[in-house]
């Protein structure tokens, strides 16, 4: 199911990760560590582009979360795009918007870093 | 969908993942009774934080996740039953205060299933004793 | 996954496009396996023509499918069973010619069913009687 | 799950029918009876689209031999395009590729009426 969908794509100033499929454990821990990377080469600007991530379980949003925190500590900012409905209300929510931004397109996610 | 409720039963082994295999044969069923895209997720997600609460927490010695749904005119109801330890009282009733407050004290690592499942379905019941857990979860179709 | 067998059970009401139920089920465990994308298409086809088969035919009492998956290290097993009247016998050894002759008569519209599911899948094994129909079915993964 | 979704395209020669999902006896039966109505209006020369047609089953199967054989009957043709690779093998299994052409998409199909 997860063959670990991940891909990135920097440009100096900022990351984009976008996963696919269902972001579980497994899929979310290997977002973390792709993260902590980025921000270890000093990527503090990133966005997540959930377009392709069609399921989120309470444990993948907590790896986000953890993300958030991390980013927060290094004084950069995380963007979300390509929600659902339903992960956006869920995010709103959770408080995550409160920390995140959530915008619809990976342009504009990046464009409001 | 006839007037007559139908019934699904589902047993999961309590496996990483299996709770893909209800979420989709949920969502297959909702779709069948022409929910909506949105509630279909809403559905899966339900599902899933329903079946990974007893993967994770209640210990059962089956190691099983029983699931039976029931289809009726207007609403989808379904019941997730672990034969496990049960959910300790004061974590039902919401006194203990569930994960370590990190940086942001209102973004809350754990403690999370339940209010996604309560907020996404209409009705949610939780029937818990130290021989297992049954949620029970209704959704009704919109409109 | 590991090399303990897992098991997933599942009962469907004969019901239209149920056995799309069991199809999307099976396609998560045969995922899950890493069957390729072919294979879980074949896995699918084969349940559904065997759900299909005790829909039609089964005129069972109590109007139930029940489904026994069992996922092992490199095969996929499941077995359909239904409390019907069973298959007779001299349509299980072929000697009763189904479905009559079209313009082609090379191109049958009935009892076509087995055939498909015999074609995709290692293993069928049929057991009927007077109480019902159990189809058994093997499906190795490649490679 | 079926919204009866079909598409047809016509072009004075021929005509193409578009399917979308489980192709049951549902369904099916919506086919047959859009391919009679081309047929009525003249059309012998079809190709049935099933590149969105994610599973066939047998009463499927046996809905697309009848219209083979109402082509037949006009001395028309039916070509298929955009099969999976399992479709494809149970309609050679089942013959029907004796009686119609299998072709990769709709272009070829057209072409090769
Ligand atoms: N099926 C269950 N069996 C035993 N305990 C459970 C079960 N479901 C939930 N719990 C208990 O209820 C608590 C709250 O669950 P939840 O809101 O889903 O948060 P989380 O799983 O993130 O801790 C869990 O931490 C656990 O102690
Ligand atoms: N579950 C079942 N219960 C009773 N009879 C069955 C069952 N499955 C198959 N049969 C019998 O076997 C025959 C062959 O089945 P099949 O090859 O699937 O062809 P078809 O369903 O198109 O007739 C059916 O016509 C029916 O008489």
């Amino acid at each position: 199911m997860n063959k670990f969908d991940i891909q990135i794509r920097e440009d100096g100033e900022h990351a984009v990760i976008e996963t696919a499929g269902y972001l579980n454990d497994a899929l979310g821990e290997q977002l973390a560590e792709k993260a902590k990377e980025l921000i270890g080469n000093g990527y503090t600007q990133l966005v997540i582009n959930l377009e392709k991530t069609t399921l989120i379980n309470s444990i993948g949003i907590s790896i986000l979360i953890e993300i958030i925190e991390a980013l927060h500590e290094q004084e950069g900012a995380l963007n979300f795009c390509g929600l659902s409905a339903t992960q956006e209300r869920t995010f709103r929510m959770m408080a995550l918007a409160k920390y995140a931004g959530i915008f619809p397109d990976e342009e504009s996610a990046i464009a409001n870093l | 969908m006839s007037d007559i409720a139908k019934r699904v039963i589902l047993t999961i082994p309590m496996y990483p993942d299996m709770e893909l295999a209800a979420a989709k044969t949920a969502s297959v069923l909702a779709e069948l009774m022409d929910f909506g895209e949105g509630e279909v997720e809403e559905i899966q997600l339900a599902i899933i934080e329903t079946c990974i609460n007893a993967f994770e927490h209640s210990k059962s010695d089956d190691q099983e996740i029983h699931i039976e749904f029931l289809l009726m005119a207007d609403e989808l109801q379904f019941k997730v039953t672990d034969r496990g330890v049960g959910i300790s009282p004061d974590t039902l009733d919401g006194s203990r205060v569930l994960g370590s407050p990190g940086m942001h004290t209102d973004l809350r690592k754990r403690g999370r299933g339940l209010q996604i499942i309560r907020s996404l379905m209409d009705e949610v019941d939780i029937e818990s004793s130290p021989n297992g857990t049954t949620v029970s979860v209704k959704k009704k179709k919109r409109g």
